[in-house]
C-alpha cells in the first residue's frame, strides 16, 4: 500500500463572485512528485494556499497522515513539514539572503538578537548540502531572479520541509537553472524522501519530472493519472477541453525594410553599472529578431533604452531612419513603435483601473476617442474595447471588471491587444508567455505571426527557448550586456546556443547572419 | 549678539524641547516600518497629557499617571489598529478621527473629571522625578547639559537605542519591517504579519502616551486644552526626515528643537517673533533639500567611478 | 451594465448610512450617559442644519471651502502626489485676494474679482509648486514639505498683516478691507452664503468635467495608480504631477479667495479654521470622487451647523460633539471594512449550510 | 426657527416678566483663566445679582462661525455682550441687522452705531503700571530670587495689536522708573501652547530676568511653571492669577472685563445705559489696574511700593503722564 501523507477531501473555496475550488479530492502519496496542470484561473494557486494556511477554505478537511488537520496559517503547515515556494516571489528585498533564508524561523543570540552569524553559516551549509549556489551575504534586490529562485527553494528547506509545494517555479528560469532546479527535486525526493507537489504549465517538465499528474480545470479537479500514461496531448485535452495543437506556423515572405537599427548602444542598469556595453543590430519589416540570453544579461535595459524608459548612454536607435535621441516614451511610440513590457503588472497595466481604462491607454487623447483630444468619448472607447475583448479573448465578465480580478493570462491578453492594435511597423516584445496556459500561449504565438506577416518588424525577448525558435527568424544571443551570436532559426540547436548565452563561445557580429 | 543667543542653556533647551517629538517619534516610526502612517499621534500625545495628570491626581503617584496614560495610549493604538489592520481604512482618515476625538474627549473629561474648562493644574499633580548625576557636578558644561531633566528626558535617549536594537537586531524588529515592506512575505513564512502591526501600533500608543505624560508631568505640571500643540505632526516629520531610522529620526527632533530653541532666542536679538517661529519648519525643507542633493551628487560620482572602472 | 452599477452606488449609499446610524446611535449612548436626551439633541442639530431658510444658508456656506479644498485634494491625490499643503495655499492665495482688493479699488467690480481670484490662484499654485519640483525633480517627501510650507506660510501672512500691511482701524490682525464693488453678494439676510457659491459651483463643474471626462483626468488617474504604467504608456508622469499640484494649490488658493471676497471682505489673521484638512477629510473618505467631494461637503457643512446650533440650544457641549464627529468619521471610514466582514461572515454559512445540506443527503442514501 | 425675526425679545421686555436674556460670544473658548473667563464671570455675576437669563457661545477661534455666533446670539437675547477684538467688522454688520438688540462689544472702539456699545480697555495703562512695578522689583535685591541686572522680560502669545499694546505700556512703565531697567520680550506664537511659554520664560529666566508679565493665554500657564522652577517670578494677566501659584505670582493686572459687562447690564436693566458710544475703561474707570491677591498669600510688593504705584496712577489719571499706545 502506498502512504498518502496529504489528502484534501471536499476541498471548496468562495471568492466573490468566483468559485476557485469546487469540491477537490485529491491525495499526494509520500515520496512522490506530484505535478498539477490547468488553465490560468482554474485554482491550482488557490488549492495550494489553501493546503499552506494562506486561504481557508469555505468547506472541506485536509488530512494530514491520515489525521484530520486544520490548518489555519502557514505556521500550522511549517510544522507540519509543508513549504511552499509561491508564483510571485515571497522575498524581502531590502534583507539579505541569509536573513529572508532565517525569517520566521531565526538563530538567536543572548535569546534577545538574531544570530547573524549563524544565518549565514547555516545557509552556507545549505548551499553546500543543496548545490544551490547563493551568496547569504548580498541584499535580495541585488541578485536576480534566477538566484531568488534558489533563495526559495532553500527558504522552505531551511524550514526543514518535508512536503515542497512549488508554484510555477521554472517560469522565470532558464534551461539551464531548470534543468539544476530538477536535479536538486530529484535528488531531494529519491535520497531525502521528500514529497513534492509542482504547478506548471510547461507539460514537457510534466512528463519529465513528475510521478502522477492532476489536472484542474474551472475549479474542478478533472483527474489524476500515473505520468506514464500521459502524453501532452491527453494533458492539454484534459485542461482545455480540447485537443491543443502546435502546428508549425505559417511564415510569409514579405518587404525587407529595416524599421529598427541599433547602433553601438551603451546603457546603465539599476545600479549604475553598465548593462549594455555597445550592441549594434537591425530589424527589418516582416521579421521576428529574437534575443535568446539569461535573464539579467542586458535584454531588460536594452528594451527600456528603446522604448525611451531608460537612459542612453552613448550610440543611437533609429526606428524608420528617425533618431530616438532626447525622446520620452510617448514620442517614441509616434514614431511607430509598440511594447509588451515583461512585467505586465508593474509596467504593462494598472491593476486598479477597468479593462477599458488599460485599453485606451494611448489613445486617450486621438480622434476619435477624445474628441480635439480633450473630451474623452466614451462610445468608440467602449467599441474598441469589447471588440479587443472577443478578439483577444479576454475572459471577462464584462470590460468595467478591474483588472486586478483577472488571471495572469487574462492580464497579458489584455496587454497584448493593446499593443497590438496599435498597427505599428515595429513591436517590441518581451516575455509574451510568461505564466500563461498552453490555450493561451497557442493563441499569443498566432497573434505575433498574424503581425509579423503582416509587416511589422518584431523585436521578441523571452526567457523560453521553444518560443524563440517557433517565432524568430532570426536569432541574437546576449551575453553580459554584449551580442555572442547571431543564427537564422532551424541553423542551430539549444544546446549549441546555450553556449553562446553563457559566454563560453563567441562569434564576431560579421561572422554570423 | 552671538553670545547672547548660542549658549549653554540653548542646548538644554533644544533638549526640552525635542524629548516629546522623539518619543512620539520612535511610536510614530514602529508603525511606519510596519506600512502604517500614523497622524493620529497627535490625538494620542494630547490623551497621553489628559490621562497622565488624571493618574497622577487621583493616585498621588506619577508613576500611576504614566500607567494610566499608557494603558489609555495602548486602547488608542489597538482601535487604530483595528481600523487600519483590519478594516482596511484609510490610516489618514483614522488619525484625523483619533486627533479630533481626543481633542473632544479631554476637554469633556476636564470639565466632567477636575470641574474646569481651558487648563488644570494643581499641587496634587505630583511629577515625574528628575535626574541629577552628583559625578557630572563638577563639571558646568555636561552639568547643564546633562544634569536635572526630567526622567523621560533620559529615558527617550535610552528608548532610540532600544528601538534600534529592536528593529535592526532583533527577530521582532525583522518582522515588523517585514510586515510593512512585504506583509504576504512574512506570513508565508510563519509570522503573521498582522500581529506584528498591531504590536507596533499598540507600541506607537504607549510611546505617544509617554510622550504625553512627559508633556504634563515632566515637562510641565498641568494640563491645558489642545497642549500638545502640533508635537505629533512635527514627529512626523522627523520621522520622514530620519527615514523612519530611530537614530536618525532622534537627529531630526534634536534639529527640530535646537532651531525652536533659536528661534526663541533670535526674538530677544530683534527679530520678528513670526520669522524666528518659521525657522524650524524652513530649516527642514531646506535640510531636506540640501540632503537630497548631496545624496544624489554621491550616487551619481559613484556611478562614474564604477563605470570608469567597468569599461574594458 | 448600468444596473450594476447603479447596484453598487445604492449599496455604497446604503452601507454609507448605515455606519452614519450607528455612530449617531453611539452618539446617542453618550448622551444618554451624560443625561441628555438625544432626541432633542439629534433634533435641534438637524433644524440647527436644516431647518430654516438661514440654517440653511448658513450649511451651504460652509460647503464652499469644503468643496474647494476637498476637489484641491482629489486632484493632487489622484494623481499621485500628496498636497497636504492646502492650509498654506490658502492663506496665501486669501492674501492675494486682499491685496488686490485694497491696492486696486478702482476697477470695474466684475474685473478687480476676476483679478482677485486670478491672483488667488496663482499665488496658491505656486506655493503648491515649490513641493512638486521638490517631489519630481528630488524625490524630496511632499507630505513633510508641504506640512512645513504650512506653518511658514501662515506665519508670512501673519507677518504681513501685523506689520506692512495692518488694518488701518480697528484693533485686529488684518488688512484693510477690499473695495466695496468686489465684495460678493450676500444670499440669504444674516447669512454669509454669498455668490462664491455659483462661482464655486462653476469651478467644481470644470473639475468634475476635467477629472471624469477627459484625457487630462485619464492622464492623472494613470499617474496616481501606477506611475510606471503611465510612463510606459507615454504620459509625462513629471509633468501629470506638476500640473497636478499646480490646480490643487490654485483650488486652494481660490477656497481662500472667496474668504476674503465673501465672508470677510479682509485678509484675517487664522482665516482659516484648518478648511484644508477638513477638505481632505472629505476627499479621503469619498476616495477623491468629485462627485462625493460634493456630498460629503455638504455632510460635513450640516454637521457643523447643526452642532454648533446643538450646543448653543440644548447645553449638550460643544467637546461632546466633537467626540460624536470623530466616531461618525471612524465609522464611516470603516464602512468598507465592515460590509466586507459581513459578506465574508454571510457566504462562508451560505456555503457551510449547502455543504451541510449535501452531507446530510449524502448520509441520508 | 431661528431665523423668523426677533419678536419674543421685544415682547419679554415689553412685559417685564420675563428676565431678560442676555447672551455673551466670545472668539475663543472659555477656560482661558483669563480674558473670557472674566468676562463670563461678569454674565454670572449678572445671572445672580440682576435675575437674567444667560447663554455663552463660543467661536472657538474659527472665524468662519463669528458671524453665525453673533446671528444666534442676537436671535436669542435682548443684550448681547461680544469678547474679541476679532468681531470688529461682524459685530457692525449684525448690530445694524438687529436694532433692537443692544451690543456690548469689548475690546475695539467703533463709534456711530446707535446700537452698538463699545468697551475699550486701555491695556497700556494697565501694563504701564505692571512695567513700573515690575521695574521697582528688579532692583530689589533683598528678595531671593532678584538678581543685580536690571532685567524684566515679558512673554506674549502672539505678535498681535492688542499684545503689542500690551508691551507698549510695559516698555514705559519701566522706563519711567528707571531707564537702564532692560525689557526683553518673546512672541510665543500660540495662545494655547504652555511648553513653548515655558520655554520662552526659561530662555528670559536663563539671560537674568527676573520677573516676567506673560500676556499669553493658556501659554501663559508654563511662563508660571518656568517661574517656580527657575525661583524667579511672574505677573498674571486679565483676571486675579495669583492662586495659581502664589509663590511666584506677585501680582496680576486684571482688565475689569466682568465688571464692565456687569455694569452695562445693570445700566440697560435700570435704563441708565447711553448706548451707542464709547466707553474707555482706563485706570480712572477702573477698567485696568492691579491685584496682589489674597491676604493669606506671601506679598513681594510692599505697602511703600503699592504707595508708589497709587502715585504713578493718579499722574495718569490727571494726564501728567501720557501712556503711549492706546486710544
Ligand atoms: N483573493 C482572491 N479574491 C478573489 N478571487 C480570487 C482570489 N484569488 C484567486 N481568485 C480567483 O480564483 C480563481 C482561481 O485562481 P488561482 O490563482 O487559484 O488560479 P491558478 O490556477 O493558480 O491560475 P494561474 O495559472 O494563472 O496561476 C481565479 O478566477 C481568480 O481570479
Ligand atoms: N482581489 C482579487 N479579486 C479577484 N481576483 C484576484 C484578486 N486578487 C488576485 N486575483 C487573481 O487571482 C489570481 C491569483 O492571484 P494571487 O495574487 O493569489 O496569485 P497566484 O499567482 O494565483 O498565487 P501564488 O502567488 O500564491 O502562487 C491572479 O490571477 C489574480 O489575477
Ligand atoms: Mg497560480
Ligand atoms: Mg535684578
Amino acid at each position: 500500500m502506498v502512504e498518502n501523507i496529504i489528502e484534501l477531501k471536499g476541498i471548496t473555496k468562495q471568492f466573490p463572485g468566483v468559485l476557485a475550488n469546487d469540491n477537490i479530492n485529491l491525495s499526494i502519496r509520500k515520496g512522490e512528485v506530484h505535478a498539477i496542470v490547468g488553465e490560468n484561473g482554474a485554482g491550482k494557486s488557490t488549492l495550494m494556499k489553501i493546503l499552506y494556511g494562506l486561504e481557508a477554505p469555505t468547506a472541506g478537511e485536509i488530512f494530514f497522515e491520515g489525521k484530520a488537520t486544520k490548518i489555519t496559517n502557514p505556521s500550522i503547515a511549517i510544522d507540519h513539514g509543508i513549504g511552499m515556494v509561491h508564483q510571485h516571489f515571497m522575498l524581502l528585498p531590502s534583507l539579505t539572503v541569509a536573513e529572508n533564508i532565517v525569517l520566521g524561523r531565526e538563530f538567536r543570540k543572548n535569546k534577545i538578537f538574531v544570530d547573524f552569524t549563524k544565518a549565514i553559516r547555516v545557509t552556507e551549509e545549505l548551499v553546500e548540502a543543496y548545490g544551490l549556489k547563493v551568496n547569504p551575504r548580498l541584499k535580495v534586490q541585488e541578485v536576480s531572479v534566477g538566484i531568488q529562485q534558489r533563495i526559495e527553494i532553500l527558504k522552505v528547506l531551511h524550514k526543514g520541509a518535508d512536503i515542497l509545494i512549488l508554484d510555477e517555479p521554472t517560469a522565470v528560469l532558464t534551461p539551464q537553472e531548470t534543468e539544476e532546479l530538477f536535479s536538486v527535486i530529484r535528488r531531494l525526493v529519491k535520497e531525502l524522501n521528500k514529497t513534492v507537489i509542482i504547478i506548471t504549465h510547461k507539460l514537457q517538465e510534466v512528463l519529465a519530472l513528475s510521478h502522477r499528474v492532476s489536472v484542474m480545470r474551472q475549479g474542478k479537479l478533472v483527474g489524476t493519472i500515473d505520468t506514464k500514461d500521459a502524453t501532452e496531448q491527453i494533458l492539454a485535452e484534459m485542461m482545455v477541453g480540447r485537443e491543443v495543437l502546435f502546428d508549425a506556423l505559417e511564415k510569409k515572405e514579405v518587404n525587407r525594410q529595416k524599421v529598427l537599427e541599433v547602433k553601438e548602444l551603451k546603457v546603465r542598469g539599476q545600479r549604475g553599472l553598465m548593462a549594455l556595453r555597445g550592441v549594434s543590430f537591425d530589424v527589418k519589416a516582416g521579421e521576428i529578431l529574437g534575443i535568446a540570453g539569461v535573464e539579467g544579461n542586458g535584454q531588460s535595459e536594452l528594451l527600456e533604452a528603446l522604448t525611451g524608459l531608460r537612459e542612453i548612454e552613448a550610440g543611437e536607435v533609429l526606428i524608420n531612419e528617425k533618431s530616438t535621441r532626447g525622446k520620452n516614451p510617448k514620442e517614441i511610440r509616434k514614431l511607430g513603435m509598440a511594447h509588451v513590457p515583461e512585467d505586465r503588472l508593474m509596467t504593462g497595466l494598472s491593476k486598479k483601473a477597468t479593462i477599458t481604462e488599460n485599453m485606451m491607454m494611448g489613445i486617450q487623447d486621438k480622434e476619435p476617442y477624445a474628441i480635439k483630444g480633450i473630451h474623452i468619448n466614451e462610445k468608440p472607447i467602449r467599441q474598441l474595447s469589447d471588440r479587443l475583448i472577443e478578439e483577444f479573448d479576454v475572459r471577462t465578465p464584462s470590460q468595467d471588471v478591474l483588472v486586478e480580478s483577472l488571471s495572469g493570462g487574462n492580464m497579458q491578453k489584455i496587454v497584448i491587444a493593446r499593443e497590438f492594435s496599435f498597427n505599428t511597423p515595429l513591436l517590441i516584445i518581451s516575455q509574451p508567455t510568461r505564466g500563461v496556459d498552453i490555450g493561451a500561449i497557442e493563441f499569443i504565438h498566432q497573434q505575433i505571426i498574424d503581425k509579423r506577416n503582416e509587416g511589422s518588424a518584431i523585436l521578441l525577448v523571452s526567457a523560453e527557448l521553444d518560443e524563440l525558435f517557433r517565432l524568430s527568424d532570426r536569432i541574437l544571443t546576449i551575453y553580459e550586456g554584449e551580442i555572442t551570436g547571431e543564427f537564422k532559426t532551424g541553423r542551430i540547436t539549444k544546446k549549441e546556443i546555450g553556449l553562446y548565452m553563457t559566454g563560453k563561445q563567441k562569434m564576431n557580429q560579421e561572422g554570423g547572419a | 549678539m552671538l553670545g547672547q543667543v548660542f549658549n549653554l542653556t540653548l542646548i538644554q533647551n533644544t533638549i526640552r524641547t525635542a524629548t516629546p517629538l522623539i518619543l512620539a517619534a520612535l511610536g510614530g516610526l514602529l508603525t511606519m516600518h510596519a506600512g502604517m502612517l500614523n497622524i493620529g499621534m497627535e490625538g494620542m500625545i494630547l490623551l497621553g497629557a489628559f490621562f497622565g495628570v488624571v493618574g497622577s491626581y487621583f493616585f498621588a503617584s506619577s508613576f500611576m499617571g504614566v500607567m494610566l496614560a499608557v494603558v489609555v495610549g495602548m486602547i488608542i493604538g489597538l482601535i487604530f489598529g483595528f481600523f487600519v489592520i483590519e478594516l482596511k481604512s484609510d490610516e489618514f482618515i483614522i488619525g484625523i478621527a483619533i486627533n479630533i476625538f481626543a481633542g473632544g474627549l479631554t476637554i469633556f473629561l476636564l470639565r466632567s473629571i477636575f470641574g474646569v474648562k481651558g487648563a488644570f493644574s494643581s499641587p496634587d499633580i505630583i511629577p515625574l522625578p528628575r535626574l541629577n548625576f552628583p559625578f557630572l557636578r563638577g563639571i558646568p558644561m555636561l552639568d547643564i547639559m546633562f544634569n536635572n531633566h526630567s526622567i523621560f528626558v533620559y529615558i527617550s535617549w535610552i528608548l532610540v537605542i532600544i528601538a534600534y536594537l529592536f528593529l535592526y537586531k532583533t527577530p521582532y524588529g525583522m518582522w515588523i519591517r517585514a510586515a510593512g515592506e512585504y506583509p504576504e512575505a512574512l506570513e508565508t513564512n510563519g509570522v503573521s504579519p498582522r500581529k506584528m502591526k498591531y504590536i507596533s501600533s499598540i507600541a506607537c500608543g504607549v510611546l505617544c502616551g509617554f510622550a504625553g505624560a512627559h508633556l504634563s508631568l515632566g515637562y510641565l505640571t498641568l494640563f491645558t486644552e489642545n497642549m500638545s500643540a502640533n508635537r505629533g505632526f512635527i514627529a512626523l516629520a522627523a520621522i520622514i526626515f530620519g527615514a523612519s531610522n530611530p537614530i536618525k529620526t532622534f537627529g531630526a527632533a534634536l534639529l527640530f528643537g535646537f532651531f525652536d530653541a533659536l528661534g526663541i532666542r533670535l526674538q530677544v536679538v530683534g527679530i520678528p517673533s513670526q520669522f524666528t517661529q518659521m525657522i524650524p519648519y524652513l530649516v527642514t525643507v531646506i535640510a531636506l533639500f540640501i540632503v537630497t542633493k548631496r545624496h544624489i551628487a554621491k550616487r551619481k560620482k559613484t556611478q562614474a567611478e564604477e563605470g570608469a572602472l567597468q569599461q574594458p | 451594465m448600468k444596473k450594476l452599477f447603479m447596484k453598487k452606488n445604492l449599496e455604497y449609499l446604503v452601507s454609507l448610512f448605515l455606519s452614519i446610524a450607528a455612530a449617531l446611535l453611539i452618539g446617542g449612548l453618550i448622551m444618554m450617559a451624560n443625561g441628555r436626551s438625544p432626541i432633542v439633541g439629534y433634533s435641534a442639530l438637524i433644524t440647527g442644519a436644516f431647518g430654516s431658510k438661514y440654517n440653511l444658508a448658513t450649511t451651504f456656506a460652509k460647503t464652499v471651502p469644503l468643496i474647494l479644498t476637498g476637489l484641491a485634494t482629489a486632484v493632487s491625490f489622484r494623481s499621485g502626489i500628496f498636497n497636504i499643503g492646502g492650509e498654506g495655499q490658502l492663506y496665501l492665495g486669501a492674501f492675494a485676494a486682499a491685496y488686490v482688493g485694497f491696492t486696486f479699488t478702482n476697477l470695474p467690480p466684475a474685473l478687480g474679482i476676476l483679478l482677485a481670484i486670478i491672483a488667488g490662484a496663482i499665488v496658491g499654485g505656486l506655493y503648491a509648486l515649490v513641493p512638486a519640483l521638490l517631489k519630481v525633480y528630488y524625490q524630496i517627501d511632499e507630505v513633510i514639505t508641504t506640512i512645513m510650507l504650512n506653518s511658514v506660510a501662515v506665519l508670512f501672512t501673519d507677518y504681513l498683516v501685523n506689520y506692512p500691511f495692518a488694518a488701518s482701524q480697528g484693533k485686529m490682525g488684518g488688512t484693510d478691507m477690499v473695495a466695496e464693488g468686489y465684495r460678493l453678494t450676500r444670499l440669504v439676510r444674516l447669512s454669509t452664503l454669498n455668490t462664491s457659491i455659483f462661482i464655486m459651483g462653476f469651478i467644481a463643474l470644470i473639475i468634475y468635467y476635467m477629472m471624469q471626462k477627459t484625457s487630462a483626468g485619464y492622464n492623472f488617474k494613470m499617474v496616481g495608480e501606477n506611475a510606471t504604467f503611465a510612463k510606459y504608456g507615454g504620459i509625462n508622469v513629471k509633468k501629470q504631477m506638476i500640473v497636478a499640484m499646480l490646480i490643487s494649490g490654485g483650488l486652494c488658493g481660490i477656497a481662500g479667495v472667496f474668504e476674503v471676497l465673501g465672508s470677510h471682505y479682509r485678509f484675517l489673521q487664522n482665516i482659516s479654521p484648518g478648511f484644508a484638512f477638513d477638505g481632505m477629510l472629505v476627499a479621503l473618505i469619498v476616495k477623491n470622487n468629485p462627485i462625493g467631494v460634493i456630498l460629503m461637503s455638504i455632510f460635513f457643512g450640516a454637521l457643523k451647523t447643526g452642532s454648533v446650533a446643538m450646543e448653543n440650544t440644548t447645553s449638550i457641549p460643544s467637546e461632546l460633539v466633537l467626540v460624536i464627529q470623530s466616531i461618525i468619521i471612524l465609522f464611516i471610514a470603516g464602512e468598507t471594512g465592515f460590509k466586507r466582514m459581513f459578506k465574508e461572515y454571510k457566504m462562508k454559512k451560505n456555503l457551510q449550510q449547502k455543504a451541510g445540506e449535501k452531507q446530510n443527503a449524502r448520509t441520508s442514501i | 426657527g431661528c431665523s423668523q425675526t426677533n419678536e419674543p425679545v421685544g415682547t419679554d421686555e415689553a412685559n417685564g416678566e420675563e428676565a431678560m436674556k442676555v447672551a455673551l460670544v466670545v472668539a475663543g473658548g472659555l477656560g482661558d483663566r483669563s480674558f473670557y473667563d472674566s468676562s463670563n464671570e461678569g454674565v454670572e455675576r449678572a445671572k445672580v445679582e440682576l435675575g437674567v437669563e444667560a447663554r455663552v457661545f463660543e467661536c472657538r477661534n474659527d472665524p468662519s462661525l463669528y458671524n453665525d455666533q453673533l446671528v444666534q446670539a442676537s436671535q436669542y437675547a435682548s443684550v448681547v455682550a461680544v469678547v474679541g477684538f476679532e468681531f470688529y467688522d461682524v459685530v457692525q454688520e449684525i448690530a445694524e441687522a438687529f436694532p433692537e438688540v443692544n451690543y456690548i462689544y469689548v475690546d475695539n472702539e467703533i463709534e456711530g452705531i446707535p446700537n452698538l456699545t463699545t468697551i475699550s480697555y486701555q491695556e497700556n495703562e494697565g501694563s504701564f503700571l505692571v512695567g513700573a512695578m515690575a521695574a521697582i522689583l528688579t532692583q530689589e535685591t533683598s528678595i531671593e530670587g532678584i538678581q543685580e541686572g536690571k532685567v524684566i522680560g515679558m512673554v506674549g502669545g502672539m505678535d498681535i495689536p492688542v499684545i503689542r499694546n500690551f508691551k507698549a505700556g510695559y516698555e514705559a512703565g519701566a522706563a519711567y522708573i528707571d531707564p537702564e531697567v532692560k525689557v526683553e520680550t518673546i512672541f510665543a506664537g500660540d495662545f494655547e501652547d504652555p511648553a513653548k511659554g515655558k520655554e520662552s520664560a526659561l530662555a528670559l529666566y536663563s539671560r537674568g530676568v527676573d520677573i516676567i508679565f506673560q500676556v499669553a493665554g493658556k501659554t501663559g500657564e508654563g511662563v508660571f511653571e518656568a517661574a517656580a522652577e527657575s525661583q524667579r517670578f511672574a505677573i498674571g494677566v486679565d483676571s486675579d492669577q495669583r492662586y495659581i501659584n502664589p509663590d511666584v505670582i506677585v501680582a496680576s493686572m486684571i482688565k475689569g472685563v466682568g465688571l464692565s459687562i456687569f455694569e452695562s447690564i445693570e445700566r440697560i436693566q435700570n435704563g441708565s445705559f447711553e448706548a451707542g458710544k464709547v466707553y474707555y475703561y482706563g485706570i480712572e474707570e477702573n477698567g485696568v489696574n492691579l491685584s496682589f491677591g489674597g491676604e493669606d498669600m506671601p506679598q513681594f510688593v510692599t505697602e511703600e511700593m503699592k504707595v508708589q504705584i497709587e502715585e504713578i496712577k493718579g499722574k495718569i489719571i490727571s494726564g501728567e503722564i501720557e501712556v503711549p499706545g492706546g486710544k
